[in-house]
């Protein structure tokens, strides 16, 4: 079985409208950024975006958001973009917000064939509301649910051919868990690499849970808040 | 003199102990990381999944996939460790985490804090802060007393929706350090030059003041 | 003539696919890896924390360090990964791996298998056993058709403790492929030289015949 | 904050009788030998292990067994020893079978602050019994709980002072979970290293879940079943 594809465009074949999306990164760190590119220029819209992040006006998620193509976005912090402020306001955009380390665990719980966790994240707080709470050693805590994803889009760093995944720095973020919990997981990566060269012990990603994979080209790898010493 | 709010960094700073770690918040917390004692060695956690954050990079070491939860360029230091965001929520749940300091809105004297979202005005969202503050054992909140109406901050109850309950420890503000301790506020130190009466003023909640409250030092 | 364990084994690989990612349990399912058609590769998991399990070491190279789960030494591949037990339990969960083949001692029509207890005996544990049946999407028991006292073991109802509950989809025994269907067994395939005839008789659950049943060939 | 303790015997000097101790290791692979022995040296009685296996007549955990310090067992898989069993049928330990990958979520669930969690494994069969069903999308899941237990004993390839780990091969199976599950966690490495000697990307313990570390010494590390080609 031949998971890789040439580029992204091939890889995103099957990706249809109304969608739901991962989409890892956190920022504009580890972002999937010719996964998003390729789906600005196939159009699909009506898409649910699982992201931390919604991008800036002219990068990232935000791209996508420019066309209109994001009916939902399920995030954990969002807004460092004018267009996508424009789009809630005026009931385009739909918006969930979780709590960062509740979505993290959703799509960790997801990708673990778990359905459902508790949490104390939000008890007490208006994301309680309409949820299961459930008392263990005299703590609340809320049931919370794993996502349910059509696609997962993962941005790695180096990757083989098999799958097998290494991550960089704090690009890793959501990614890992986004491959692991995604129906189809479609992986870039900075360089793609023949299998055997990654060592078994520092895998970041185990190959079964890829099912694309390809090698990225032209990063940008844009930096937000640049600061320097 | 009520305090700068470097003044509030650093005298939160004299709560971190040697081997504590910690997680600091955007805004004055931040700035804490310019004043810990030179005798301890905390470690310091992103909650985008960094433990052991150093210092800004020189311009020639940026990279950008090394970046803080306030997604500002870092640098990593001996005994860093990498790992994904789950991981990162694994260790801030599991009480890991020996001190976290946030800013907030309002707190509350039952250790409720609100610091995410302001009813009327767009919301971006609570990013890692109800998760924080539900598992976090020590919170310090870092705060204006009042706030830019000369409300108090410092409420019987938070009138800003929660984005925690019962988790704040203490507090610091320009004005006081304040312990929460049985539903109450318990004054323990003012400002160098602030009356008690000045507090007791600035405060809404109930306030328990002690016979003696001493001057901060730094 | 009835199978052999290595028959069986071998009428089994015959399920594989190119790239399938399988977790084969001990007995009769490990001896499936030395009939793995030359033309297609797969990649074997072993619970324990290793995708790509490699044959056994030479003398020379034995590692401690590397075990699969029935605790043999073994070797990694080109593209092999460790992980620990958690994640090699969420890949299983996540119905990632896309067959498991067990060993049994009883199969019911509806899909229940005993493999892990008989009561009154010494019980070592259900292992990972639960689990994997509990999860993988594509199970295949290996067995032999009938115990030692000459009874069926797929049967209408198990009578031993339930490893699992309608989730075996094929059955492959020294006599027959016998599929899983709408809580039915369908005999597919004879062993060379078996009649339908004997298999009936060896099969106590309800099993549909089709008019025409192949032999196996290999 | 120093870390590192000289030998197992000093690390655990507050172990009591009745504890529950977690301890890393699948069969023989990866388990903490140097605390095991300084475990029966201590005579700490009374206790209840969580650990996979329950080790070998004269190795792992069949040393704790021989000595009768162990209360209960709380495993997937036992009685690779005659010992075990004797003592099982004499009513003189008690035994607590858990499905592997429940054992090893439940461990894991522990050390990322998740009280419970829901799982396929085991509806249906008595393991069920007294268990809490809940159906998501239409199928039925079990309520488990995460572990409590006063220590973790983990093995480690590599370590540095700050307690930052590195597990080798598949020594590293239930290590992990249980170095973030545990109350007091304490680590034997083969390798002590000086801090800023491991690449930050390639740890699999980040050091914040690890309260003591020490250099083991000695290690035998037994191998069960000696299979070669």
């Amino acid at each position: 079985m031949n998971k890789v594809f040439k580029n992204a465009d091939e890889a995103i074949f099957d990706v249809e409208n109304n969608n739901t999306i991962m989409l890892g990164g956190f920022g504009l760190c580890g972002i999937p950024e010719n996964l998003i590119s390729a789906l600005v220029k196939k159009g699909s819209n009506g898409l649910t975006c699982i992201s931390n992040n919604a991008g800036v006006d002219d990068f990232g998620i935000g791209l996508l958001l420019k066309t209109r193509q994001v009916k939902k976005m399920i995030s954990s912090y969002v807004g460092e973009n004018a267009e996508f402020e424009r789009q809630l306001l005026s009931g385009e955009l739909a918006v969930d917000l979780i709590p960062q380390g509740t979505l993290a665990e959703r799509c960790r719980a997801a990708g673990a064939g778990i359905p459902a966790f508790y949490t104390p994240a939000g008890v007490g707080t208006e994301i309680a509301e309409n949820k299961e709470v459930k008392i263990f050693n005299n703590q609340e805590y809320l049931l919370e649910y794993a996502f349910e994803s059509d696609f997962a889009f993962v941005k790695a760093w180096k990757g083989d051919h098999l799958g097998n995944l290494i991550y960089r720095g704090t690009a890793r973020n959501f990614n890992p868990m986004m491959a692991a919990a995604g129906k189809i997981t479609i992986v870039e990566v900075e360089e793609l690499v023949p299998t055997g060269t990654l060592d078994p012990n520092h895998i970041h990603t185990p190959s079964v849970y890829v099912d694309r994979i390809f090698e990225g080209k032209n990063y940008e790898k844009r930096i937000e808040k640049m600061t320097i010493q | 003199m009520a305090l700068t709010k470097f003044e509030i960094a650093q005298r939160i700073a004299k709560e971190l102990k040697n081997g504590y770690y910690v997680n600091l918040g955007i805004g004055i917390p931040t700035l804490i990381s310019n004043y810990i004692p030179n005798d301890i060695s905390v470690i310091m956690q992103s909650e985008n999944g960094l433990l052991g954050m150093g210092p800004f990079p020189k311009k020639e070491n940026v990279d950008a996939d090394l970046i803080n939860a306030g997604k500002e360029t870092i640098t990593t230091l001996d005994g860093s460790s990498l790992f994904d965001s789950a991981e990162s929520f694994a260790m801030i749940r599991r009480g890991r985490v020996n001190l976290t300091v946030l800013g907030a809105m309002e707190v509350s004297q039952n250790g409720d804090i609100s610091n995410w979202k302001i009813p009327g005005k767009m919301v971006k969202g609570m990013g890692g802060a109800m998760d924080l503050v539900a598992s976090a054992k020590n919170i310090i909140v870092a705060m204006m007393h009042t706030n830019k109406q000369g409300e108090s901050k410092l409420l019987s109850n938070c009138t800003l929706p929660i984005t925690g309950i019962k988790c704040v420890k203490k507090v610091v503000t320009n004005l006081a350090v304040i312990d929460v301790v049985n539903s109450q506020f318990v004054l323990k130190e003012r400002a160098p030059g602030v009356t008690t009466q000045e507090i007791v003023s600035a405060t809404e909640g109930d306030l328990l003041v002690p016979e003696f409250v001493p001057e901060m030092n730094f």
